[in-house]
C-alpha cells in the first residue's frame, strides 16, 4: 500500500489513492450535498434576481454575503454565546438587514447611474464595490476572524443510521426550503412579483407597459441583498467569518447562475443542488480534484447549452 | 523636404521626447520605481491587447488571467521541466505558443457568444484554468507557484547578477523594444482593413455579417491576437517577478486588466498603456501607505466609472479636440 | 540582565547532558569559523536605530490564534532588548508587516522592504509557501531574511543528497524543520499506539501540508510498514468549511488522522468535528497542535496527539529547571493575558539570533558588521531560548529536540493540557537529518 | 436572373407569404408595392436570407440559394440596404465604404499595414461617394448626416459591394419630400450606370411609376398583379389594395 514518495518525483495521482470507503455514510455525504447547496441556493437566487430584472451581474454580491456574515457574528458574540436560543436565533435575522441596507446603498448610489450605460460599466462598477466591501469590513469588523458557534452548538446532534449529525445543518436546509417556497410564491402570487417577473421578462415592454422600472429595480436588488446577507448568516455559526470570506461562494453562485441559466429562479435551485452534490461527493471520493470538476461542469454545460438548463 | 515637414510635427517631437525619456529613465528612477515600471510596462502589453477585443471589437472579457497565466506558467515550466532551455529566444516564443493554444480554445468556446454571456463564459474558462492549476500541486507547484530564475540569452548567462541589476540592465531594455514593437503593431492591427473589419463587427454586427464578413470567425482572431498579447505580457512579468502563482489566473486579476483598460480609456489606442502604468503605481503606493489601499482603488474606480468613464488618456484626447476645436472656429 | 545569566549558570549544572553537548558544540563551532571577518579593521557604530522588519499574520484567520501572538512576542523582546540597550547600542525599530495576502503580495512586499525600505533585517514568514517564494530573493536582492517559522524541509534542501550547503548566503530559518514534527509523531504513535491498522491525511494544500504528509508518511512506511493509508484530503489554505472533509474522514474509517492544519483552519476543523461527532471514533495527530487546546477552550477533545513543533511549550522546560522559560511565558501572559503559543517562542528565536549573530559579529569585526559578516556568524551559533536550546547549522537551518503528548483535561487550566505522564521528548539527533542529506533519503536509510 | 417559385413563409402558425411566384430580370429595375403588413420586407428578407425559408425555390444566375447563407448569397452578388438606416456609426462615411471595397476584394484580412495604404480601394470609396453625391462628407461621422443623406449612404454600401442584384427596402422612407427625387436620382442613375438589376420596396406611386420598368403588388402575402406601371394602376383590384377604392 505505502509507496516511498521522493519529493522531486511524485506523480500527482498519487496521493489520491483508493478512499476506503463505510457505505453506511452515504447518507451523510448526500445530507452535506443538500446543506451546501441549501446557502448556496440561497447566495446565487439573489444574484439571479438582481440578473433578471436588473441585467446587473453583481460582482459584489459575496461581499453582501460577507457582511451578513459578520454582522451576525458580530450580533451573536455582542449578546454572547450563552445567550438562550429566543436572542440567539432572532439574531441571525441582522445579517440579511445589514445586507439589505448596504444594497440599498449600493443599488440607489452605484447601480441606478449605471442603468443606460455599456456591460462593462455595469461590471467594473460592481468590481469597484467588491474592493471597497472589503476594506470597509475590515474596517468595522476589524481584520480578525470572527466565531459565533453559539447557534450551532446549542441545537447538538442528531444520528443518522448510527453516524451522527449536526442538527442545525437540518435546520438550515429546512429555512432554505421556506425561503425558496415563500420567494417562488412571492413572484407568482403577489403583483409586485409578477411585475418583477414581466421586467426579467422583456424590460422594453414593461418600460411601455408603464411599470416603475427603477423602483422595483431597488426592491429586487435589496431582496437579492438582503438573501446573500441571510446566507451568509446561516453560515457563521459554523464557520468563522473572515476577510475574502465572500469570494468563494461568489464564484460558486456564479457557477450556480452558469449551470442554471441567467436569470431563472428554477435554474438557481437546480444549478445548487449539482453544485452541492458534486462538491460533497467530489471530496468524499476525488478529493485531489473536487473544486476543478465544477468548472469542468459549468463549462460542458455553458458549451452544449450556453443558455444554461433553465435559460431563455 | 517631406521628411523635414515630417519631422517638424509636433506630434514627432512627443514621441521623440517620450522614447528618449524611456531609454534613459534607469538613470532617473531609484531601482524599486524602476522595477515598477517594467512591471507597468508588462501590464501595458496585456493592457494592448485585452483592447483589442473591449475597445476594437466589443467584447469584454472577464478572464484575460487565463492567458497572462498561460504565458507565465509556460516559462515558468519551461524552467521546471526543461532547465536546459532556460534561455529569453526560447522561452517567448514557448510563452507566445501556449497563450496561442489556450486562447484559441477558449476563444472558440467563448466567441459563440456576446455580451454578458460572453464575460461570464470567459470568466468561468480563466477559473477553470486557475482550479487546474491550483489543485494538480506536483505539475505546478499549487498555490506555492514556481521559481522563475534569471533566463540566459543566446548563451550569456547572467552569472552572479543580482536581479535588480538584470532587471536595471539589459532586461529594461530589451522589455522596452518588446514594448514598443507591441504598440507598434497594434497601431498597425487596428488601423488595418481587418481593424477596420473588427470594428464594423463591434458597431454593427448584422450589416457586418452583410457585407461579407464572417463575424463569428473574426471575432476568434481577435480573441486568439489578444490572448497571444496577454501571453506575451505573462512571460515578460514572470521574469520581472521571479515567482508564479496562480493569483494570475484568478478572476480577480481578470478584473485588474480591465480596470486598468478603462483607467486609461479604451477608446484611444495609448489609453491601455497610460492605464497600466498609473494603475502599478496605483495600486503599490496604494498598497504601502495604508492598509486599506483596497478601498483607495476601489473608490478610484468608482469615481472614474462615473465621473470620467472615457478614461484618463480618453479624456485628455476630448480636450485636447475640444481646445484645438475651439481654435479652429475662432480662426474661421 | 546579570541575573538572567546567573540563572543559566544554574541551568548548566542541571540540565540535560545532550543540552550541553550541543551547547558547547554550538559554541566551539561559532568561535572557530570567522575568521577572515575577524580581520577587519575597527569600523563606526551607526546611530541610528536598525530597521527591523517583522512579517506575520495580522489579519484572516491565521491572524489571531497564531500571527498576533507571534508579532506580540517580537514586540515585547525588541522592547526587552531596547531596555538592555539594544543591539551593540543600536536601538530596535520594529516595523511591522502583516503576511496576508497570498504568495505574489509577500515577493512584492519583500522587494519593497529590501530595495526601498532599505531594512537590516526581515524576520517573518509564517506559510512555507511564502519562505519558498520569499528566501530565494535574500540572496537575489542582497538583503538578510530570517524565516521564523514556516516548516517545509525543502526549503534549504537541494535536488540530491549530499546537497550543497547553505543553500542561500543570506537567507536563514532559525527553527528545526517539519521532519521533526513527523519523524516526532511517527516515533510516538510507534511507542504508544503500536497497533493501529490505518491511517488518512488531511493536511492544506500547499507546501506546507504536503511536505509534512510526505514526510509522516515516509516515516510510518519505515517505523509501521503495516499501517494502510487509507486516504488524504487536501482542503486549500483558509477554508472555512471543513464539513464534506470531516465526513469523508468518517467514511475512510482511519485509526488516527495526520494534520498539519495551523492556525484557523485548526481551530476550525477542531469546532466543525466536535459538532459531527469526529472525535467519537478518531484520533487526530496534529504535527503542529500545541496552540489549539487553549484557543479552542474546555471543548477540547482529550487523548488527542499533539506535538509542540519543537519544545515549545509553556509548562516545558519546566519552570523550576530552566528560568528563562519562567520569564517568559511569565512576561508574555502578564502582557497579553494569554499563555504563549510556539509561534511566540519562534518569534523569540528569530529575533535572539539576530541579536547574538550581531553582536559577536560586531565584537570580531570591531564596528557594525555587514550582512554577510551577521549571516556567517550566525552559522554554528547555538544560544538558549525559553525552550531549551537553539543551533543554527552549516545549512543556515536551525535544529531542535521535539516534544509530543496526549491532550488531557486538568482542574487547574480551562483548557486540555499535554498529559506530563505521557510526554515524549525526542532529542535533536534523532529527528533532524544530518547537513547536507535530504530527509526523504535520511529516513529511507535507516536500519530497520 | 432572380427566380422566385411557389414562395412559403411561416412564422409559427401564421403564414406570411403564400405560394408566390415572380422573376427579375438582367438590369431591369421592379418595384414591390403593397398595403403595410402585405409581407414586402419579409420577402426581401427571404431573397437576402435574413429568414429562413418554409417552402418553395430561390434560383439566382440559374442556381439555387433557397437555404445558402446570407455570406453566400453577398458573395454570389445579391446586396440589400435597410428600411431602418444600419451603419457602422462610430466610423466616417468614407470608412463606412472602404470596409465594404475590402471585403468585395478579399482585403479584410490584411492586418499590418493601415487601411490609408491601400490607395486604389481608398479612391473607389471616393468615387462611390461622388456618385452618391455626399463625396464632401467623407470625415463625418454617419450619426451627423441627414436622413436624406444616411439613406443614401446605406444605399451606397449595399452598391458598393459590386453586386449583381440590389434589394432596396424603402430607400426613401423618413426622406423630407422635396428630396425624395433627388435621392432616387441618384441611386438610379448610379445603379443604372453599374447595369444592376434592383427590386425597389415603394410607396410613393409617383416614384414607382417615374423610376421603375415593372411592378410587383404584394397582397395578404402573395402577388396579385405583376406588370408595367402604367398597366397596373388600371387594375381594379390593385385600386382596391392600394388606394380602397371600389370600382
Amino acid at each position: 500500500m505505502f509507496v516511498t514518495p521522493s519529493y522531486s518525483s511524485i506523480p500527482f495521482a498519487k496521493s489520491s489513492r483508493v478512499v476506503q470507503r463505510n457505505e453506511k455514510m452515504w447518507p451523510i455525504y448526500i445530507l452535506n450535498g443538500l446543506y451546501f447547496a441549501a446557502f448556496i441556493f440561497l447566495i446565487s437566487l439573489g444574484l439571479n434576481i438582481i440578473l433578471g430584472v436588473m441585467g446587473v451581474l453583481n460582482l459584489a454580491h459575496g461581499s453582501l454575503y460577507a457582511t451578513g456574515a459578520f454582522m451576525a457574528a458580530w450580533t451573536i458574540v455582542a449578546l454572547d454565546e450563552g445567550a438562550s436560543i429566543f436572542l440567539i436565533y432572532p439574531a441571525l435575522l441582522t445579517g440579511a438587514v445589514i445586507a439589505a441596507i448596504f444594497g440599498l446603498f449600493m443599488e440607489y448610489f452605484l447601480i441606478r447611474p449605471m442603468y443606460k450605460r455599456a456591460l462593462e460599466y455595469q461590471l467594473l462598477i460592481t468590481f469597484g464595490a467588491l474592493l471597497l466591501f472589503e476594506d470597509v469590513i475590515k474596517m468595522i469588523w476589524g481584520g480578525e476572524a470572527l466565531y459565533a458557534s453559539g447557534p450551532f452548538d446549542v441545537l447538538g446532534r442528531i444520528h443518522i443510521l448510527g453516524n451522527p449529525y449536526p442538527l442545525y445543518f437540518l435546520f438550515v436546509m429546512i429555512l432554505a426550503v421556506v425561503v425558496g417556497i415563500s420567494i417562488w410564491l412571492f413572484m407568482v402570487k403577489t403583483k409586485i412579483g409578477v411585475m418583477l417577473r414581466a421586467i426579467s421578462l422583456d424590460r422594453e415592454m414593461a418600460t411601455a407597459m408603464g411599470l416603475k422600472i427603477d423602483k422595483l429595480g431597488t426592491f429586487a436588488f435589496v431582496l437579492g441583498a438582503a438573501l446573500a446577507g441571510f446566507a451568509g448568516a446561516l453560515v457563521v455559526p459554523t464557520t468563522p467569518a473572515l476577510l475574502g470570506f465572500g469570494m468563494e461562494p461568489l464564484i460558486l453562485a456564479f457557477i450556480v447562475v452558469v449551470i442554471g441559466g441567467l436569470g431563472s429562479l428554477k435554474g438557481a435551485l437546480v444549478g445548487s443542488l449539482v453544485v452541492g452534490q458534486t462538491r460533497s461527493i467530489g471530496i468524499a471520493l476525488f478529493p485531489e480534484i473536487e473544486l476543478a470538476v465544477l468548472f469542468l461542469i459549468a463549462t460542458v454545460i455553458l458549451v452544449v447549452r450556453p443558455q444554461g438548463l433553465f435559460g431563455r | 523636404m517631406a521628411l523635414k515637414r515630417f519631422l517638424m510635427r509636433p506630434r514627432f517631437i512627443i514621441y521623440a521626447v517620450v522614447i528618449l525619456g524611456f531609454v534613459f529613465l534607469p538613470r532617473l528612477l531609484s531601482t524599486f520605481n524602476l522595477i515598477l515600471f517594467e512591471y507597468g510596462l508588462t501590464f501595458a502589453i496585456v493592457a494592448l491587447g485585452f483592447n483589442l477585443l473591449l475597445g476594437y471589437t466589443g467584447l469584454l472579457s472577464f478572464g484575460h488571467g487565463a492567458y497572462f497565466a498561460a504565458g507565465a506558467y509556460g516559462v515558468a515550466m519551461t524552467a521546471k521541466y526543461f532547465p536546459a532551455h532556460f534561455s529569453l529566444e526560447i522561452l517567448i516564443p514557448a510563452a507566445l505558443l501556449v497563450s496561442l493554444i489556450i486562447s484559441a480554445i477558449f476563444g472558440f468556446v467563448c466567441v459563440r457568444h456576446t455580451r454578458i454571456f460572453f464575460s461570464i463564459l470567459a470568466l468561468a474558462l480563466s477559473m477553470l484554468l486557475y482550479a487546474l492549476v491550483f489543485k494538480f500541486y506536483h505539475v505546478t507547484g499549487g498555490s506555492d507557484g514556481l521559481y522563475v530564475k534569471i533566463p540566459s540569452v543566446f548563451g550569456y548567462t547572467f552569472e552572479g547578477v543580482r536581479r535588480p541589476q538584470f532587471l536595471m540592465g539589459f532586461y529594461y531594455y530589451f522589455l522596452l523594444g518588446v514594448f514598443f514593437a507591441a504598440l507598434i503593431l497594434m497601431k498597425g492591427i487596428v488601423s488595418s482593413p481587418f481593424g477596420k473589419a473588427l470594428q464594423a463587427i463591434r458597431d454593427n454586427e448584422v450589416r457586418a455579417e452583410l457585407i461579407g464578413i464572417r463575424v463569428r470567425r473574426y471575432r476568434l482572431y481577435a480573441f486568439i491576437i489578444s490572448g497571444m498579447y496577454a501571453g506575451l505580457g505573462g512571460a515578460l512579468w514572470s521574469f520581472v517577478n521571479g515567482h508564479v502563482t496562480p493569483d494570475v489566473a484568478h478572476w480577480v486579476f481578470s478584473g485588474e486588466i480591465v480596470y486598468m483598460t478603462l483607467l486609461g480609456g479604451f477608446a484611444v489606442l495609448a489609453g491601455p498603456v497610460v492605464g497600466a502604468l498609473i494603475f502599478t503605481f496605483l495600486k503599490l503606493y496604494a498598497m504601502g501607505s495604508t492598509e486599506y489601499w483596497m478601498l483607495i482603488i476601489g473608490a478610484t474606480l468608482i469615481i472614474l466609472v462615473l465621473v470620467l468613464p472615457a478614461g484618463i488618456a480618453g479624456g485628455f484626447a476630448k480636450l485636447v479636440a475640444k481646445i484645438s476645436q475651439h481654435f479652429a472656429t475662432r480662426a474661421a | 540582565m546579570s541575573k538572567r545569566k546567573m540563572d543559566r549558570r544554574q541551568f548548566l549544572k542541571s540540565a540535560g547532558a545532550a543540552g550541553i553537548a550541543l551547547g558547547a558544540a554550538g559554541v566551539s563551532g561559532g568561535y572557530l569559523r570567522p575568521k577572515k571577518a575577524a580581520a577587519a579593521k575597527k569600523r563606526p557604530i551607526p546611530k541610528e536605530p536598525i530597521k527591523l522588519a517583522a512579517i506575520s499574520f495580522l489579519t484572516g484567520a491565521a491572524a489571531a490564534p497564531f500571527g498576533i501572538p507571534g508579532m506580540n512576542t517580537y514586540k515585547m523582546m525588541a522592547e526587552e532588548y531596547n531596555k538592555q540597550g539594544g543591539i551593540l547600542g543600536r536601538k530596535i525599530d520594529l516595523l511591522s508587516y502583516d503576511e496576508a495576502g497570498g504568495v505574489d503580495a509577500q515577493v512584492k512586499l519583500c522587494r519593497k522592504l529590501i530595495l526601498d525600505e532599505r531594512v537590516d533585517v526581515i524576520l517573518g514568514y509564517i506559510s512555507s509557501a511564502d519562505c519558498k517564494a520569499i528566501l530565494p530573493l535574500s540572496d537575489e536582492l542582497g538583503g538578510l531574511i530570517m524565516a521564523y517559522d514556516c516548516g517545509t524541509h525543502v526549503l534549504m534542501e537541494g535536488d540530491a543528497s549530499p546537497y550543497k550547503v547553505p543553500k542561500y548566503t543570506l537567507g536563514f530559518r532559525t527553527k528545526a524543520h517539519l521532519g521533526i514534527d513527523n519523524v516526532g509523531l511517527a516515533l510516538f504513535i510507534k511507542k504508544y499506539l503500536p497497533n493501529i491498522k490505518s491511517v488518512a491525511g488531511i493536511n492544506p494544500d500547499y507546501a506546507w501540508g504536503r511536505d509534512s504528509w510526505l514526510i509522516f508518511e515516509t516515516t510510518m512506511k519505515k517505523l509501521m510498514p503495516q499501517v494502510k493509508v487509507v486516504g488524504t484530503w487536501w482542503p486549500p489554505l483558509f477554508t472555512t468549511d471543513y464539513t464534506a472533509h470531516i465526513s469523508a474522514l468518517m467514511g475512510a474509517q482511519p485509526d488516527v488522522v495526520h494534520s498539519a492544519l495551523w492556525g484557523g483552519d485548526a481551530v476550525t476543523f477542531t469546532k466543525q468535528a466536535l459538532g459531527m461527532g469526529f472525535f467519537e471514533k478518531i484520533k487526530m495527530a496534529w504535527s503542529r497542535g500545541e496552540p489549539y487546546p487553549q484557543e479552542v477552550g474546555k471543548e477540547y477533545p482529550e487523548e488527542q496527539i499533539i506535538c509542540c513543533a519543537g519544545t515549545h511549550y509553556f509548562l516545558y522546560p519546566p519552570h523550576d529547571k530552566w528560568p528563562l522559560n519562567k520569564w517568559f511565558v511569565e512576561d508574555y501572559t502578564r502582557r497579553y493575558g494569554k499563555y504563549p503559543t510556539y509561534p511566540c517562542y519562534h518569534a523569540y528565536q528569530a529575533i535572539a539570533t539576530y541579536k547574538h549573530a550581531a553582536e559577536r559579529a560586531g565584537a570580531l569585526v570591531g564596528g557594525w558588521p555587514t550582512i554577510e559578516e551577521i549571516s556567517e556568524v550566525a552559522v554554528g551559533l547555538s544560544i538558549e531560548t525559553p525552550s531549551g536550546h537553539l543551533m543554527i547549522r552549516e545549512d543556515h537551518n536551525g535544529v531542535e529536540d521535539v516534544l509530543v503528548g496526549f491532550s488531557k483535561r486538568v482542574s487547574d487550566f480551562p483548557f486540555p493540557i499535554l498529559d506530563p505522564n505521557r510526554l515524549e521528548v525526542f532529542p535533536a539527533h534523532m529527528v533532524n537529518p544530518p547537513v547536507g542529506i535530504r530527509t526523504v533519503d535520511w529516513i529511507n536509510g535507516w536500519r530497520a | 436572373m432572380l427566380k422566385v417559385t411557389r414562395l412559403v413563409k411561416d412564422f409559427g402558425k401564421a403564414r406570411i407569404i403564400y405560394p408566390t411566384t415572380f422573376e427579375v430580370k438582367r438590369d431591369e429595375i421592379v418595384s414591390l408595392v403593397g398595403p403595410n403588413g402585405a409581407g414586402k420586407t419579409t420577402l426581401v428578407n427571404l431573397i437576402s436570407g435574413h429568414v429562413k425559408v418554409t417552402g418553395g425555390k430561390i434560383e439566382f444566375l440559374e442556381r439555387d440559394i433557397t437555404y445558402a447563407s446570407p455570406y453566400h448569397r453577398i458573395k454570389m452578388g445579391i446586396a440589400r440596404n435597410f428600411q431602418i438606416t444600419n451603419l457602422f456609426d462610430n466610423s466616417t462615411v468614407l470608412d463606412n465604404i472602404r470596409i465594404c471595397l475590402f471585403s468585395v476584394y478579399g482585403k479584410i484580412k490584411r492586418g499590418i499595414l493601415p487601411a490609408t495604404h491601400y490607395k486604389a480601394i481608398t479612391e473607389e470609396a471616393a468615387e462611390v461617394l461622388d456618385t452618391f453625391g455626399i463625396g464632401d462628407k467623407k470625415e463625418v461621422f454617419p450619426g451627423n448626416l441627414s436622413e436624406g443623406d444616411k439613406k443614401v449612404l446605406d444605399t451606397a454600401m449595399a452598391f458598393a459591394l459590386k453586386s449583381k442584384f440590389l434589394l432596396l427596402d424603402e430607400p426613401t422612407s423618413g426622406v423630407a419630400t422635396g428630396d425624395k427625387f433627388k435621392v432616387m436620382d441618384t441611386i438610379i442613375s448610379a445603379i443604372k450606370k453599374e447595369r444592376m438589376a434592383c427590386l425597389i420596396i415603394e410607396h410613393d406611386m409617383d416614384i414607382v411609376s417615374d423610376y421603375t420598368d415593372r411592378v410587383l403588388v404584394l397582397a395578404e402575402g402573395t402577388i396579385i398583379a405583376d406588370g408595367k406601371p402604367k398597366e397596373i394602376m388600371e387594375q381594379s383590384n390593385v385600386k382596391e389594395v392600394l388606394f380602397g377604392v371600389k370600382a
